[in-house]
């Protein structure tokens, strides 16, 4: 190496309650580079990154940042060296603006020192204009989805003139159009000369974007070469330690009898234009697919009946379930593996056995007491099943890694039979090794007999998983897309036309026959 | 047992240790709240205490009858010789009192009643009659036409109920005066400076009195008047430094004296006699001397300006006014005194 | 991923049992407990009675009003609320018990029932107005401790009930076993609501509620309806406290219970809940309410006037406090 | 509540102003402003005295100290914390200047800097606690509650002061334009702060901490500083509150302040703030506390009795609160 590293790790140690998380990891980053970090849920990648933006501190080991050492656990002496980090989890400010939200800390502010809004607003407008999404600077963030507060955050933190800038799972909550606004940040970044790490689960955006891979398994650094070395199934199995199958299972076909367990009928949708009907089949995965804010998160809320509806029948198995009542859905056999998990799906604070329990207390109680060894034994399983990376049981899911807290908070539902599974994005942060586990399970839960609706913005996850998929725009279905027309070449093409609205032949669902 | 905290509040108890002698007498006390009231009874107690080789333990109730409780089954499980209550609420503690009887401790209610067969002794000030003569005054003063607002101390609590009465009895007298309005300000003054204030929004100039049951509330009616640029006479009770100025420059016509000193001592000295099986009156009464522009100068001695002369005279007094019966006198003019 | 790393068991322990770092763990872990036991050695050092069983009742009974509003509000402090009408609801039944025992002298258990109806009705309002109408808990609760502070003197008729039968008393000043029923009380609620919060449905529910209302929600827990028990429950319990203080003394003071709450919240705070929701137990309220009352105690033990106390308790409580926090920390 | 922090921006009104669903839309907004409007109109239309120019002081005085600790609460309670020391430090600088102008008659402003040393001395400990021990706020400020009702009453021996020079009531009782001292400090107050927390990089920091401190901290901003600013801001003007009322009233009671903070922290809910941080606005506070006030105010013009007025005052507030949420979710 020719050039100083601008961040410089050495060997960083550190341990949660006695159980080592890093083991002793060095790394380098240089400016004008972008360098990936891989590796399974778990493998210590966010506790890095972490350490390096000062959040957290190392029980061993220094970051020098430009030869000078970062006071361990200073986020303001990190922030004070030029490190910017997009936290996996999501640090924005609900009840202010877009435009507060990018300009905290660093405001701009008229001659008489006092704020300057008007100058922000607008400034903030062209600041988000190179992800191509529209976004209302006075907006308040808890108001947008979480792909777009992702995009803020993005931008933020990646234009704080930061020297290096650390990005944690930046594309986990955007769908691929956006992605490639991601792209531009990345490498308008690294070509104004700062030193990019990042995380992904996607192999192509390690392929697009970096120059060189490090790998972490299990707290150590296993793999650190430059792209060119190395091949994406060298990455794989770095990080998972063998070689990857596919990562689809087959498609199994539905049985042209098989009956209609989910039945929604002129469903209307709070604060949604149109009226949605759809059916799925026992065994089928329906796919819904479309850009950030084409209304799929609302569908599956409204479904499930946590999201208000003004009109509409739902039947599950041929028995009508009530609407609005999330607990008349897990009765008639619905689940939800919500999009959000953390403000939606676990309870952080309680332990993975007790998020395991949650759906189930009826199950797991006798006269209101909870059963001991039953209990456990039941959502143990269930979380052997999704290979759930924990200290155990009692462990908090809050402390998890973010793919095993999204593990947890699908095989909670799988402690019972489920007729309905509604999945919304529910490979959102999961490696890849997981993630084919993941679809392993849904495809088995479907053969078994569940109807699965899945929403995703991974296109490749929609056309490698569904019998059928729906496209939607603007809280309505544009178009049905069957097996055949999913497997034909063009067909990202075809649903990036429809779901934009691009199409002038995507109107009518009959049209989208001969794509 | 003891010895922590302020050296200073220990120092007369530890003192009397040294001069007293093998039968040290102990009594325990609690007291409603540190108000200026039982502050100023304090001085008094110790003094009597040091004077008596008394060991005074003491414990406030921060106004809260539990905690009440709770002090007075600590000086029973300590076989304290006799116990003095200033209860926080009238007619309260019936169980604790039993116990006090039963274990043997003589139990002694000060300043207000509790209501129970098994109490000991019983030092009252005669409020009724404290109110009834304020309202005097007043009525006096307005020759018994006028509007007249009255402040009085928090609803329930035995000094207002009792001065409330008194009150209620002189104005039957005088259909000429009219009560335009009457609530609490619960013996404070901020409170009372908006009270009066408001009340001056609504009747303006037909308050042409104001009738307060301390001089605290009166002080705040002062205030509020001042404000408004208005003078009507006040009258107070208690007789607090800032109210015997006030009675002194004439913005009040008068208050009652209610020398917590003086009171408390008495209410010591009863205790103490009843513990050591003293022959004593058992239920003496505080009659509350009314102070105007004529004996105030006295009372200011007794109060603020002679403070440690009058203390040093308390014992002797204290003992001189048990045998005579008026426990309240203290050498105002106007009182009659042995 | 190779192996399956789930444990169908606890967390093992990270150091063996009883090896000098455990114990030093331990004694970190503990800082609360630790604190309270020299508070306790303390004062029976510069006390002899401070540890006689006799004072150690008076802690007891002293403590056991106000243990039956804290465990109401630990459960409130759980679900993310606060309940700052104890105070008045303790006055109200209170008043309405003496009412109730004036009228019918001989039927104790009606006085009872009547305080604990009174209770259930005021933590009903707070319940409904926090959970159907959406009220912020400190504004439904804080409207209820200013309205019932007014209704208890509208009851007596902006005086105290006087002239209780002596029956009244034997509520609170029966012995059962040796203690008084309070205090029975008391120990009861602790062990059940501590029990019900670790073992059954109904706590873990609260717990969720409070942890996150969104996930419980689309797990399917009806969380208006938890919410709205945990105020009647608090309501009910104060209701209880009400009676129980006013039976101790046989008096009905419309100002009873004035304050409480601050009292509550800070045992249950103390007792290291968050009043942000989700975190807390009933054993950590217990050990908070024990904290207050033994300093209570022990201060009037040493006869230190009432003004210092005050100083030496805020800065204690303050202390203690600080020291549970370095605690969690160094642990992390 | 109904403000929202985004009124000067680009962003455009959702519909054309002054058209029928325009002011229907403001209405709603403005729930708790219109709440107010009926109050008023209510005690105007019933007490002829109400609404004139006096009567409009005496609201205006009775609300000046309460404004000053409900101001720098509505700082804490934006970065999600709670000061319920203020009514204890009131008592500390009201009996410290008390002591003061005692001891010093001619100097009035020694007063008044020294219960201003008093309340920033108290709010620096709170700041300190809250933002370096990492003490929760709850505990850190109830410490400080206890203390220093304590500490009061030690700096006046356990009595009050009384005797004071009549300078002392100068820094009260004189007025400027009309209008007295404290009232002016009041509106001062307010204006200042409302801009400050509206247009100042401080306010913006102030809000963003609340909202999420880790986000703030990731974005450069020093929270730590900003925390203990507040704290330190809160015990200033709760300082200046304190002497304030001892001029008022000259006179030095240890007690003075007792119950404050609630009524502060009441007014800063009311104005529609989270304690959960991040909401709420000054302006907002301002007009809780003016609904506080003008109920205290005509409820005495129209001679309800104490207890009633609390049972009046406690159904109010919370009606006035749950408008307010049902005007909020009509707009969601
Ligand atoms: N605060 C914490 N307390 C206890 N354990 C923790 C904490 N934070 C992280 N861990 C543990 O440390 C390990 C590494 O977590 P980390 O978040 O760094 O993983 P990751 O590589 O970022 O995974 P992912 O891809 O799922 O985000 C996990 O096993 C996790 O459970
Ligand atoms: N550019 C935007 N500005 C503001 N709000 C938007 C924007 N785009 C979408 N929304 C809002 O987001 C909501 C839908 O977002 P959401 O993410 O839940 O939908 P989705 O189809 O599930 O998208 P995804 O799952 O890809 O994020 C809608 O209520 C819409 O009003
Ligand atoms: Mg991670
Ligand atoms: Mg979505």
């Amino acid at each position: 190496m020719v050039v100083e590293p601008v961040l410089q790790c050495r060997e960083l140690r550190k341990s949660f309650g006695g159980v080592p998380v890093l083991k002793g990891v060095s790394l380098g980053l240089e400016l004008g580079t972008v360098t990936a970090l891989a590796g399974e849920n778990g493998a210590g990648k966010s506790t890095m990154m972490k350490i390096a933006a000062g959040q957290y501190r190392a029980d061993e080991g220094t970051v020098l940042v430009r030869g000078e050492e970062l006071a361990a656990g200073s986020i303001r002496d990190s922030h004070r060296l030029g490190v910017a980090i997009v936290p996996q989890e999501l640090a924005s400010i609900a009840h202010m603006t877009v435009y507060e939200n990018l300009f905290v800390g660093r405001e701009l502010k008229t001659r008489l020192g006092t704020l300057d809004r008007r100058a922000m607003a607008a400034q903030a407008v062209t600041m988000l204009e190179v992800f191509g999404v529209e976004i209302d600077p006075g907006a308040r963030m808890g108001t947008l989805p979480v792909g777009l507060q992702q995009i803020v955050e993005i931008v933020k933190n990646s234009s704080r003139g930061a020297k290096v800038v650390l990005l944690d799972e930046p594309s986990s909550a955007i769908s691929e159009r956006e992605v490639e606004g991601l792209y531009r940040v990345v490498r308008q970044l690294r070509d104004s000369g700062v030193a990019i790490m990042f995380t992904t689960h996607k192999m192509a955006e390690i392929r697009d974007l970096a120059d060189r891979v490090v790998v972490l398994r299990d707290g150590g650094l296993v793999l650190d070469e430059a792209m060119a070395d190395v091949s994406d199934d060298d990455i794989v199995t770095a990080m998972i330690g063998r070689e990857l199958e596919d990562l689809f299972p087959p498609v199994r076909t539905v049985p042209a009898d098989a009956d209609v367990v989910l039945q929604v009928q002129d469903l209307e949708v709070a604060g949604q234009a149109g009226t949605v009907d759809l059916q799925v089949r026992r065994g089928e995965i329906l796919g819904l697919a479309g850009l950030v804010g084409a209304g799929r998160t609302e569908l599956l809320e409204g479904i499930f009946g946590v999201r208000g509806t003004t009109a509409g029948r739902i039947t599950v198995a041929g028995r009508d379930v009530k609407r609005k009542n999330p607990a008349a859905a897990i009765t008639a056999g619905m689940a939800l593996v919500p999009e959000d998990r953390k403000h939606a799906g676990a309870v952080m604070g309680l332990s993975v056995l007790d998020n395991g329990t949650l759906p189930r207390l009826a199950k797991f109680s006798v006269a209101g007491w909870l059963k001991g060894a039953s209990r456990r034994a039941a959502v143990g399983e269930a979380m052997d099943s999704v290979r759930l990376r924990s200290r155990g049981l009692s462990q908090d899911v809050g402390t998890l890694s973010g793919g095993n807290q999204q593990k947890v908070v699908l095989a909670r539902w799988l402690t019972e039979h489920v007729d309905v599974l509604l999945l919304d994005e529910p490979t959102r942060g999961v490696d890849v090794g997981a993630r084919s586990e993941i679809y392993r399970i849904i495809a088995e839960l479907a053969a078994a007999g569940m109807a699965v609706v899945m929403a995703s913005s991974d296109m490749t996850e929609v056309l490698g998983l569904s019998h059928r998929a729906l496209v939607l725009r603007d809280g309505a279905v544009v178009a049905e897309l069957d097996r055949t027309q999913l497997d034909a070449p063009d067909v990202q093409d075809t649903i990036f036309r429809l779901s934009s609205g691009l199409s002038s032949r995507s109107e009518a669902r009959s049209d989208t026959k001969d794509v | 047992a003891c010895g922590a905290g302020d050296p200073n509040a220990q120092k007369e108890g530890s003192g009397s240790d040294a001069s007293g002698g093998s039968q040290q007498v102990r009594v325990g006390v609690s007291v409603y709240d540190m108000s200026s009231f039982i502050t100023a009874g304090k001085e008094g107690m110790d003094a009597y205490a040091k004077a008596k080789g008394i060991q005074l333990l003491w414990n406030s109730a921060n106004l809260d009858v539990n905690t009440q409780a709770s002090q007075v089954d600590q000086y029973v499980n300590a076989g304290v010789d006799a116990i003095i209550v200033v209860p926080v609420q009238a007619d309260s503690l019936q169980p604790q009192v039993a116990a006090a009887k039963s274990a043997g401790i003589p139990l002694v209610a000060v300043n207000a009643a509790l209501n129970s067969t098994d109490i000991a002794g019983n030092v009252q000030p005669d409020d009724v009659a404290a109110g009834a003569a304020e309202m005097q005054m007043m009525a006096d003063k307005l020759g018994g036409q006028g509007g007249i607002v009255v402040l009085q101390g928090p609803l329930g609590q035995s000094g207002e109920l009792d001065r409330t009465k008194g009150i209620k009895q002189v104005l039957t007298n005088y259909p000429g005066i009219k009560v335009l309005a009457m609530d609490t300000a619960n013996w404070k003054r901020d409170e009372a400076v908006n009270k009066v204030k408001n009340w001056i929004s609504a009747f303006g100039s037909q308050i042409t009195g104001v009738v307060a049951e301390n001089d605290d509330m009166g002080l705040g009616a002062l205030q509020a008047f001042k404000e408004a640029g208005v003078t009507v006479p006040i009258v107070g009770i208690d007789g607090i430094e800032d109210g015997l100025n006030a009675v002194k420059s004439g913005d009040f016509i008068g208050t009652m004296l209610q020398n917590g000193t003086v009171e408390l001592s008495a209410g010591l000295a009863v205790a103490a006699a009843i513990a050591s099986k003293t022959d004593v009156n058992t239920e003496p009464v505080y009659k509350m001397p009314k102070i105007t522009q004529e004996n105030v100068d006295v009372a200011i001695q007794h109060v603020v300006s002679d403070r440690a002369a009058f203390l040093a005279a308390l014992p002797d007094l204290t003992e001189k006014n048990l045998k005579s019966g008026d426990i309240a006198f203290e050498g105002i003019p106007g009182q009659e005194g042995a | 991923m190779s192996t399956t790393t789930t444990e169908n068991t606890a967390v093992p322990a990270p150091r063996r049992r009883f090896s000098r770092e455990w114990i030093v763990a331990q004694l970190i872990r503990r800082a609360m407990l630790i604190v309270m036991l020299l508070v306790i050695a303390f004062f029976s050092y510069r006390s002899l009675r401070f540890s006689s069983p006799e004072n150690l009742q008076n802690i007891l009974i002293a403590a056991a009003p106000f243990a039956l509003i804290a465990l109401g509000q630990t459960l409130v402090i759980l679900t993310g609320g606060i309940d700052l009408s104890v105070g008045s609801v303790i006055a109200v039944a209170a008043m309405t018990s003496a009412a109730v025992a004036k009228a019918n002298p001989g039927q104790v258990w009606l006085t009872v029932l009547s305080a604990m109806a009174v209770g259930l009705l005021a933590g009903t309002v707070n319940g409904i107005l926090v959970s159907r109408v959406d009220v912020p808990p400190f504004i439904a609760t804080l409207g209820m401790l200013t309205a019932g502070s007014g209704i208890a003197y509208v009851i007596g008729g902006g005086a105290p009930i006087n002239g209780l039968p002596a029956e009244f008393g034997s509520i609170a000043n029966t012995k059962v076993l040796g203690l008084q029923i309070p205090v029975i009380v008391m120990i009861v609620g602790i062990v059940v609501l501590g029990i019900v919060m670790r073992r059954t449905a109904y706590g873990m529910r609260v717990y969720a509620v409070g942890g996150n209302r969104v996930a419980a929600e689309i797990a399917g827990v009806n969380a208006r309806r938890t919410l709205f028990s945990v105020y009647a429950l608090s309501g009910l319990l104060a209701g209880l406290s009400g009676v129980m203080l006013a039976s101790r003394v046989i008096s009905g003071p419309p100002n009873l219970g004035q304050g409480y709450e601050l009292d509550a919240i800070a045992a249950v705070v103390i007792g290291g809940a968050s009043l942000m929701g989700g975190r807390g137990t009933v054993w950590g309220t217990a050990l908070g309410l024990l904290l207050i009352q033994t300093l209570n105690n022990g201060l009037d033990l040493l006869l230190v006037p009432a003004y210092w106390q005050d100083v030496i308790k805020g800065v204690l409580i303050v202390a203690a406090v600080a020291v549970d926090v370095w605690s969690v920390k160094r642990r992390a």
